[in-house]
């Protein structure tokens, strides 16, 4: 089956910047992205659990795009824009993807 | 003194005291029990609905007159003024750098809403009345308070990070809009809309707070356990004591207000308590650098118990001397 | 006339409508203000197995005659026919393609189940009473419609996509299998099973009916603030003409039935609501090439609130009319 | 034995019973109706939370004495005794590998809670009273079953896989902390707490229950279609018999105790119950190589519903026997 | 510490299609997978988000199969005929496993 | 943008093991990770959904971490002593990050 190349970039980040990066994606003119619930972690600054919590100030999200390769650099830009001070991990990784007239 | 003691005891003994303690002590026990997410969520959901309703009824009740007006006014004064008033002691009890300081002080100048329901609840079983429009002071208070850190900090470095998208995530979050939306559907619709759902928002109102309480008991004693030891002696002793002395002036305001016993009792409460909602999730946009385990863990897992243990009998004590109820 | 004014003033006025409002608001002001996804799951299934239940009683106190069945008959006949009637109106007003008007019109057909549970509402606290066995007439009006929207775009096209598996799904979709299973429950336990579960499914029914519409209003407000925009005025015109057609068809069918004012109302109220869970499930795996933000927003954003604010009090209005109550 | 016929045609009609029927007939169906995971252990904390509470204030009001001590220790020697009991029988009737019938055989010295609530349920309808310290008997034999099986295990290869920190999640796991600290709230706060919270946790609870029972049929019967296919002739015989072995050793324990005939009644459940939460939890972690498609299926889809509509009755009209009441 | 080769699968998809996607995949023999709550997302039918839906009509699924290369064009060919004129997005990346037996 | 190579390991695990399997990260000295539900999903034990569940003996949680290269033998290592006899799905991916400094 035809496959293309494309990128997988997974944005790890505090839930209250969930929105801001949402926007700087849309602005980055990357318009297909999914977001899944992070639901504990650990990292530099501890480790935490949603479970229980009220607020959202706790939380954590991953926000996973599946870019064309020649979109990822205006794409970190403009993530690292909002991710720069805070919490959060961004990784990159190569795949294939079908239906390429999609992205 | 001794009415203090044996209030203080019968709130301890309380089952709204004696769920927060389960679980917080679970917590610090390792249990593995939680809560869901979601049904935290909703009981919190609830808990704001039914305040802020009969909030409003109460007003629909008595009418609205200028005192409410005057109490909204001081409610903005003193969030915005508790932060400054605290950051100095802060900073001198607890060596704090200046970004951090203003943080957690800007927390003590916003409420915690569930220790102003625990209030409204001791009130009650003790049959004293409060100005029903409290609810709307302690909406009122959320807020400003944030901008006084922002202040604090920009003295130090000169930058600002509130944009007005901030702004209104502030101004519109969900607790604040549910608080003053259902204060305005409990006005609107007065007795006749309180007999309508009376037995969804106030009979089960009190075992709904005793398991949200138990929910938090885990939270802030996980908070304890993950954090706590981190937090220095200075910090600690300043979510005790300012507390004391955002009552105080709550105490003041209120008595020059001529609220009724359970007003000043009130805004004692909402002086003293600190947020750990809307503060937070501000702060942690607006001012990442600061260390979230800080201010999350001194609000929760050490005012928000002495509040709820000590601060409500004391609060009371001192609002019925002070209008010699 | 001025009956309907004043019908329609106290119910917009009423805790119910309120709530919704405020949620509709909420969004609209893009407060953060958010429902669990599980909280609104667990009390759509708590509003279901109530409103069976308590049907399922009252069946059971009046026993179950040739109504019944003539009634259940009706319902389905109407589903079928309605998508059928509102296709080509769609069509001329908004020149929807065939494919999106045909699943458009499948959702007037179907019912809204929240839509009813507020009409029982509003006949309540009127003291109205109504058949029990409507709520089985909802139960059976949820599905046929989709099989006419399926032919209406056959017509086109010459193709099927519903398998076997669809329909097992679509037939025994959660809501319909709770709601006509808690009836039966209903009807066997009768008035001794009520009265042991009386204060969880009766008394905060309203309460818990509120938070839900307040959730209802916020889905909707968002709805309408994302897709809102792109609804041609020929669609937004459907979505206000539609229930009214259906009401008036289920009006007279309602009347032919010798039903109770109350039961007149009920229909009317079945046909006049538009499915927002049921259809649009079916219709994404069916019809996966329709587009989901015109159904979804119309029947959330457009119909429901209609229905609720306005058409509620009218269709009261009405029935009370035509059965000389 | 017409007492029993009638009492199960009651129980089998009663809307708890039927609620459970109608979740294992929606899975058996292959409806979607599914119940929020939240939602469903938020209801499982709050069941836990009133029965414990109200066992408590049932203990303050009737003071505490030596049959408290010696009900416990007979409850804890009956955990640790029912799955070597059950050990060979189930060898012998199924031919199951030590290993797997040692992990089903600790799931019958453990209790199913949801049972027990179940079965006060009923005392409650027959207006029976019972030891509220059962409760606390309930919790103390969630564990010691664990021990059993590992032993028995541990016979046969020479290994043991407990570590400490296994031995604190079992001991401390969520049901069994919220179900002994409920408890003690209930004690001291006695019937002015009660009185502060009836509302929430009384009078909703047997509607609650219902709500409860349906997701637990709906998971029944999930498991039934995924495994139960899978499980041998022997091993359903033995979900019946065991449950009936165990209740004729509570029962006779309870009336050597001297308990009410509601106390002997619950020690009868207690016995005759399988754990599905904690057993299953521990023996994932303690013994992965055990299948839990055997041991979960079997304690939920056979057990439980064995219990809960022909269990129930039987126990207690042998206990109404064995205490002449 | 020995790994083998093998292909991860990423499939978002409505959830109403979740059940005819797994049963398509266990047609064509692929019988690890691993199901996960997308909350939230944007594509070219627009942003949606889970937030107090009562439906399930409106929520997406991400579907993760960890599978060896040479049953890979197999799946892309079931989940293809599933996914074919629906919402979704279909990646492929290259991965390694610990325990090839279990594959 | 500069961009560093990592390697990122998901791990599928039953949920009552994923205080162990923490445990034995913080050992190896990984202290960054995020943790996600898992809903659902199929293996050789059979299909099981986590929908209406009640204990959490059923459940499964991934976890994912993502680390330098040369980190990797010691978490597989350390991860391999929990997962061993347990029911579970590890899987190692190349991947490249931000901020190579956090790791
Ligand atoms: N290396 C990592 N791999 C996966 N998730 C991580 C990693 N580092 C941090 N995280 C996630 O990001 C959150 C914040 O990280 P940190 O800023 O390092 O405290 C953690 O709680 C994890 O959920
Ligand atoms: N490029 C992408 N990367 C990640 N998720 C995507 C992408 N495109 C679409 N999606 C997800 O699939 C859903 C439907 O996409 P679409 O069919 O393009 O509207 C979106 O709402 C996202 O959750
Ligand atoms: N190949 C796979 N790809 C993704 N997830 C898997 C795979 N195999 C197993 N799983 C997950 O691990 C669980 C247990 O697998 P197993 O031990 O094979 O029964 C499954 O229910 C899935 O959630
Ligand atoms: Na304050
Ligand atoms: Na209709
Ligand atoms: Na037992």
């Amino acid at each position: 089956m035809q496959t293309h190349d494309a990128k997988r970039v997974a944005i790890i980040i505090e839930a209250p910047m969930e929105k801001r990066l949402t926007r700087a994606l849309d602005q980055a003119d990357v318009t297909g992205y999914s977001i899944l619930d992070v639901k504990g972690g650990s990292g530099r600054s501890g480790r935490w659990s949603g479970a229980g919590h009220i607020g959202s100030a706790n939380g954590m999200v991953q926000v996973v795009c599946i870019i064309r390769p020649e979109k990822l650099d205006g794409l970190l830009e403009s993530v690292f824009s909002v991710v720069d001070k805070h919490i959060g991990v961004v990784s990159v990784s190569d795949c294939q993807v079908l239906r390429a007239e999609r992205f | 003194m001794d009415g203090i003691l044996s209030l203080a005891l019968a709130n301890l003994t309380s089952p709204l005291i004696l769920s927060f303690v389960l679980g917080f002590v679970a917590a610090l026990a390792r249990s593995d029990l939680t809560f869901p997410e979601a049904a935290a969520k909703a009981l919190s959901l609830y808990l704001l609905f039914a305040i802020g309703f009969k909030g409003g009824v109460s007003v629909s009740d008595h009418g609205v007159d200028g005192s409410l007006g005057l109490a909204l006014l001081a409610g903005v004064v003193l969030s915005f003024l508790l932060p400054i008033i605290g950051f100095p002691v802060l900073r001198t009890i607890s060596g704090l750098d200046r970004t951090n300081a203003a943080v957690v002080a800007a927390h003590y100048g916003s409420i915690s809403i569930v220790t102003f329901v625990a209030g409204t609840s001791v009130l009650e079983s003790q049959g004293i009345a409060s100005e029903g429009y409290m609810v709307a002071v302690a909406a009122a208070m959320e807020a400003p308070a944030i901008l006084s850190a922002l202040w604090l900090i920009s003295r130090g470095e000169g930058d600002r990070r509130m944009d007005a998208e901030l702004w209104r995530e502030i101004l519109l979050n969900g607790s604040i809009v549910l608080l003053i939306g259902s204060f305005f559907i409990g006005m609107i619709t007065g007795q006749d809309g309180l007999r309508e759902i009376e037995s969804f928002i106030v009979s089960p109102f009190k075992g709904a707070l005793c398991i949200f309480l138990l929910d938090m008991g885990l939270i802030a004693g996980r908070g304890l356990r993950g954090r706590g030891g981190g937090l220095s002696l200075g910090v600690v002793a300043f979510g005790i004591i300012m507390p004391l002395i955002g009552a105080s002036l709550g105490a003041g305001t209120g008595v020059l207000l001529g609220l009724t016993t359970g007003g000043v009792m009130l805004m004692m409460v909402l002086c003293a308590s600190a947020s750990y909602i809307a503060v937070p999730a501000a702060m942690r946009v607006a001012v990442p650098e600061a260390d979230a385990g800080i201010y999350l863990t001194l609000s929760l897992a050490i005012t928000f118990p002495f509040n709820l243990a000590l601060g409500l009998p004391i609060y009371l004590a001192v609002a019925k001397a002070l209008t010699g109820a």
